[in-house]
């Protein structure tokens, strides 16, 4: 209800897309261009702003996107805006992603970084090692491409062994975090509200003791919690994604990574239990959404952490 | 928004917040209602006067100010200590339902008194049997010649002990449940009505009991249709969880710092465990902020918005009571002063309990939502 | 339904004394001898175990009882079983009261002690200072009566300006403070029953929506979650009570008063939501109820400070 | 008890939980109940062998064990690492049920095997249109001459691929709901069973589907009267929650242990807020254990107690494998290898969703509870 009427059409050639047959990465970035959405024109992109890519972001949630949408915007937003790289991730020909915490000295990245998600298929590393970013072709570094539980996002393991990297980003580090979580955000926002909309089909037409499961008020009151914090959850995130440009971002964006992936844990836990026997089975979607859900929680900052952040701004 | 409003709302208050309004600064908050009432009267006939009542409305009867501009008011107002509202049932409840359901006749009899703040409002809603349940409402109207007569009982209605007016819902024809219930405006100072204020949880007395008993009032004193009150009055329960809402989070973040003073004076912010919960509780006041602005900003209106708004403040302002006592540990269990006068950790916890309960309680807003989702 | 045949009528008869109309504290102790219970038979006492004082004491809850029995049965049971005060505590002539916190040295108390439970009444503080206890006459200390938030129950600040006191259960201290917690767990117990009752009985004759509001399913699981929460915390109370005099007591103490009181807290609060607008009166007795279930919460250590000291057991 | 019961157990143990069982140390716990299947099934005869099945059924069929004694076999079986077990149903489910409703030629008939561990059992309530509505089963059998006839389709049957015979709620006669059914004893290997794995959220089958097509059994293998099948069906209900859950809470406690020595090595039981949770979760597991005892050992049966039981064990057991994944942080994101093989946590977490679900589920416990202290 927040979006104009460009964004309301965004969404739903987005939503529309997803859900169609023959989705690919090629059309998903050629054709769409939603690698692009955030991207700045002089870089290759369409010059909106991050609360459009996280429009695109939400809907990839929605459908557990199983292509490297997410990493790859956040590595574009993150480097610096004069980039020689920002052309081939604008157009989606370069995969991207980013890893942090590595080192960097003499000109040399070093260190292990682990849970580097879509690592597995990226071209392109965004790298923070103190303050800063770095670029590395993928090429040059040991990439151990780790089993994930949420089957649908890839990571990998990376070492960096002393690897010549290019200065991408001075001073951008912590923005690239920013960046990451408000992103995780959107897209948890995406997860619940489709775990809780497969939930709400369910108990809608679902009969036990031979009534529809949507007549039990206890079920009803249960899904309306939901509701709430889902809704609460939605103007968190959206709010990080609109404040991208200003001071407010890095905590806006650490508010909106807590409020989503707490709400979306929550909504697929809940909605295991309230599609009962089904939920738990590998054929029913629910469990790809909690696992999905389950990983942008513990990623990135664990709620309890980002309230240790959090506790500086009280 | 006039560059200057921020400026002139702050040079206003800076102006007329003093000298004889001087003790009212801090006061008359949630839980603390029932002070200095006659002194709050003349503030609000003040404020009246500057033309900051129904700053929202539109013209001719208001000032037309955009949402921003009301914020602007709001914050000012918070931060130079303005007192507890006493006009705020009539600015806020009542005004925008004459607004869209009253007569010519009703906004030009009643909106300016209310502006004025020469005529208080209360609400005439909740009733002993009926709880949340509002289309259970008992309380009967019958028109008699020119004039209602109404009998019956409601409670939760603060300030109608010093309130001039009340909209009452009432029973008024056959049918039941939502059918035959009107919205009448029913004068308080008559024979037939009695205030009985009810003392609470805190030892004070918010609210009050009202009796009707044959009490009169104008035929024409019916807001939309006889009949058709069960659709003025759930419009009114929207506006009750407007951009008030916004002022409303002033005070909530008032509330919050002065637990996280008194956190860092007696030792409880160094510990991790109450610590992490002020973070949470920060955190949420930020998400009601945030909620607040995007359901405002809303291209089209969100029929649950209202419900979704009042479970996430209810549930957010209780639970800031029960993290004050947290703070206060032991201290939290002995009172400020005998006989019964609270801190601000007791009030708020205490009084926080009626939070969601009162103005559609969390069941039912639960139940309006769940209704619209999950179909009937 | 874990009483014996001798339990049940001593629960009984305890019930039916504090529903009648008039119930004295003379009665109390001398008829009844409720504060003679678990002091051993040579001091004066009836002989039984902390169990049987814990059934007195759950009732006392359950009653809200304005009355000393819980200082008085505390200090009796904390003080060296041959210490000469015990008879008149044992008979009710003397009023007892435990503090905590004082410092003792060259024969002399010192310092101030908060929150004392039914200071405002006692005849003798038995006074923890290090590992020890003293006895103290309360005319010997300065004893500021506090307005408590509960009602029900007094509270004293007690300042022992360089007061001589007889030593009166050395080592004892932290048994005295077991003892308090598994007490107010006792009675925490019986605060929530008696909530939850009266709650149920609300809900069962109470109409809304033309039916009686035990009716919805909504408030019935809300009901049974509670009930559920009860009964674990009454069997983690009793257990405590069970082992008061093993080495398993402290632990046991503290698992009592985190389950029992944080079940009294969360029962009270639900009760005064669940009886709706009239639960927020003055008249009616939930607000009682809350207030002793916070004051039971807060004092003695709070749920975290306790889970902290038991974190040294896991 | 026997003052040297203990040790001999335990020496049982040490003796016979090794050479070819030695695999089996540690293995085949909740949501690992397909490791080892042909082991196990041996192993459980070697513990029918030892006397061990059976141990709390009275003379003649089991030794009459107290519950002390039946506590001190889960603890010692607990301490030695033994497998998973698979005679379960049979033992804990079918067994009592039968002693209390069978007749003496069905105790005979089925019982000695049970102990032996010649026939295993499985459980057929749960159907995929009914869900935790037992009275909603649709499987129906008519008697046919001397046979019984079975078609029908349940779930939620763990060991249905290994077990012999299956107890099955089904609907035999008239009347809706919870008359008409019966409780029939099922051979499961014949041509009209059929037994699906589910995949489930874990990537392995505990759980199967039993497609039962003109399935057959003897008329005499029916518990109870035809149509009293409600009755003896919730029976065998109670009897889920019975003893068994002291020797079930040993293996929370291990699990419980892992999850603090994985916090050690990791750091995070240095982290507050974790630690917290650690210690929740501990006094959580004393209160399972308080409370089992406290029911045990309570004179009168109370009705309530199986369902107070397994909501406190089944919500504790689920936020476990919560903490355990917030302990792993995001190491828990990845798996211990491919293609799906989960790390205990991740098992821990995803296995005990179901918790909150069979068994009757906590929907269901809590109608049970509230029917009974609100009416129905």
């Amino acid at each position: 209800m927040d979006f104009d009427a460009e964004q309301l059409a965004l969404r739903d050639s987005v939503r529309a897309f997803l859900t169609s047959d023959g989705y690919s990465w090629d059309r998903l970035a050629g054709e769409l261009g939603l690698t692009a959405l955030a991207v700045p024109e002089e870089g290759g992109g369409f010059g909106a702003t991050l609360f459009e890519a996280g429009i695109a972001l939400e809907e990839a949630g929605a459908a557990l996107l199983s292509a490297p949408l997410l990493s790859t915007t956040v590595a574009a937003l993150a480097l610096d805006p004069a980039d020689p790289a920002l052309a081939g991730l604008a157009a989606g020909t370069t995969i991207g992603a980013v890893a942090f915490g590595a080192t960097f000295s003499d000109g040399l990245l070093h260190g292990r970084v682990e849970h580097v998600l879509d690592g597995d298929v990226a071209d392109l590393f965004v790298v923070a090692a103190g303050d800063d970013l770095y670029a590395v072709e993928a090429s040059q570094v040991t990439v151990t491409v780790m089993p994930t539980l949420d089957t649908t996002r890839g990571q990998a393991a990376l070492v960096f062994d002393s690897v010549p990297a290019r200065p991408a980003g001075p001073g951008r580090a912590s923005h690239a975090l920013d960046l990451l979580r408000a992103a995780l955000a959107a897209e948890s926002i995406g997860v619940a509200r489709a775990a809780l909309d497969i939930t709400i089909e369910h108990l809608r037409t679902r009969q036990q003791f031979g009534v529809p499961l949507a007549t039990f008020q206890a079920l009803r009151h249960r899904v309306a919690d939901l509701y709430v914090e889902l809704e609460q959850a939605t103007s968190t995130a959206r709010h990080a994604l609109r404040v991208a440009g200003t001071e407010e971002f890095p905590v806006a964006a650490a508010l909106a990574k807590l409020a989503a992936t707490e709400a979306a844990y929550t909504v697929t836990r809940e909605a295991i239990q309230l599609l009962g026997g089904i939920g738990f089975t590998w054929e029913h979607p629910a469990h790809r959404y909690l696992k999905r859900a389950a990983a942008n929680h513990a990623l990135a900052g664990a709620p309890h952490t980002l309230r240790r952040f959090l506790l500086a701004y009280v | 928004m006039a560059p200057d409003f921020r400026a002139e709302v702050r040079a206003w208050l800076a102006e007329h917040l003093t000298g004889e309004f001087e003790p009212l600064v801090g006061t008359g908050g949630p839980g603390r209602e029932h002070e200095h009432l006659e002194l709050r009267a003349a503030w609000e006939r003040e404020l009246g006067a500057g033309g900051w009542i129904g700053l929202g409305w539109p013209r001719p009867y208001g000032r037309g100010a955009t949402i921003a501009e009301q914020v602007v008011f709001f914050e000012e107002y918070a931060r130079a200590g303005g007192p507890g509202r006493l006009s705020h049932v009539g600015e806020y409840l009542l005004a925008p339902t004459l607004i869209a359901h009253g007569t010519e006749e009703q906004k030009a009899r009643f909106l300016p008194p209310i502006a004025r703040a020469e005529e208080l409002w209360c609400q005439g809603y909740s009733e002993p049997g009926a709880g949340s349940d509002l289309a259970g409402v008992q309380t009967r109207a019958e028109l008699d010649g020119d004039q209602w007569r109404v009998t019956g009982q409601k409670v939760w209605t603060s300030l109608a002990h010093i309130a001039q007016w009340c909209f009452v819902l009432a029973r008024t024809g056959p049918g039941g449940r939502k059918q035959g219930l009107s919205y009448l405006l029913v004068p308080m100072d008559q024979p037939g009505v009695t205030v009985r204020p009810i003392v609470q949880i805190t030892g004070t007395s918010e609210f009050n009991e009202v009796f009707f008993d044959e009490a009169v009032t104008g035929a024409d004193h019916v807001v939309g249709a006889p009949g058709d009150g069960w659709r003025v009055a759930t419009s009114t329960l929207a506006f009750e969880r407007g951009v008030a809402t916004l002022g409303q989070q002033l005070g909530f973040a008032q509330e919050l710092s002065g637990i996280v003073e008194r956190a860092r004076e007696n030792g409880t912010f160094d510990d991790p465990i109450v610590a992490d919960r002020i973070a949470a509780a920060w955190a949420g006041l930020q998400g009601l902020r945030h909620h607040a602005l995007r359901t405002l900003s809303a291209t089209e209106p969100d029929p649950l918005a209202a419900s979704v708004a009042k479970l996430l403040w209810a549930s957010w302002h209780q639970r800031l009571g029960e993290l004050a006592m947290a703070v206060d540990g032991p201290a939290g269990t002995v009172l400020l002063d005998a006989p019964y006068e609270l801190t601000d950790a007791q009030r708020l916890f205490l009084f926080t309990r009626a939070d969601t309960i009162y103005g559609g309680s969390n069941e039912i807003q639960r139940n309006i939502i769940a209704n619209r989702l999950l179909g009937r």
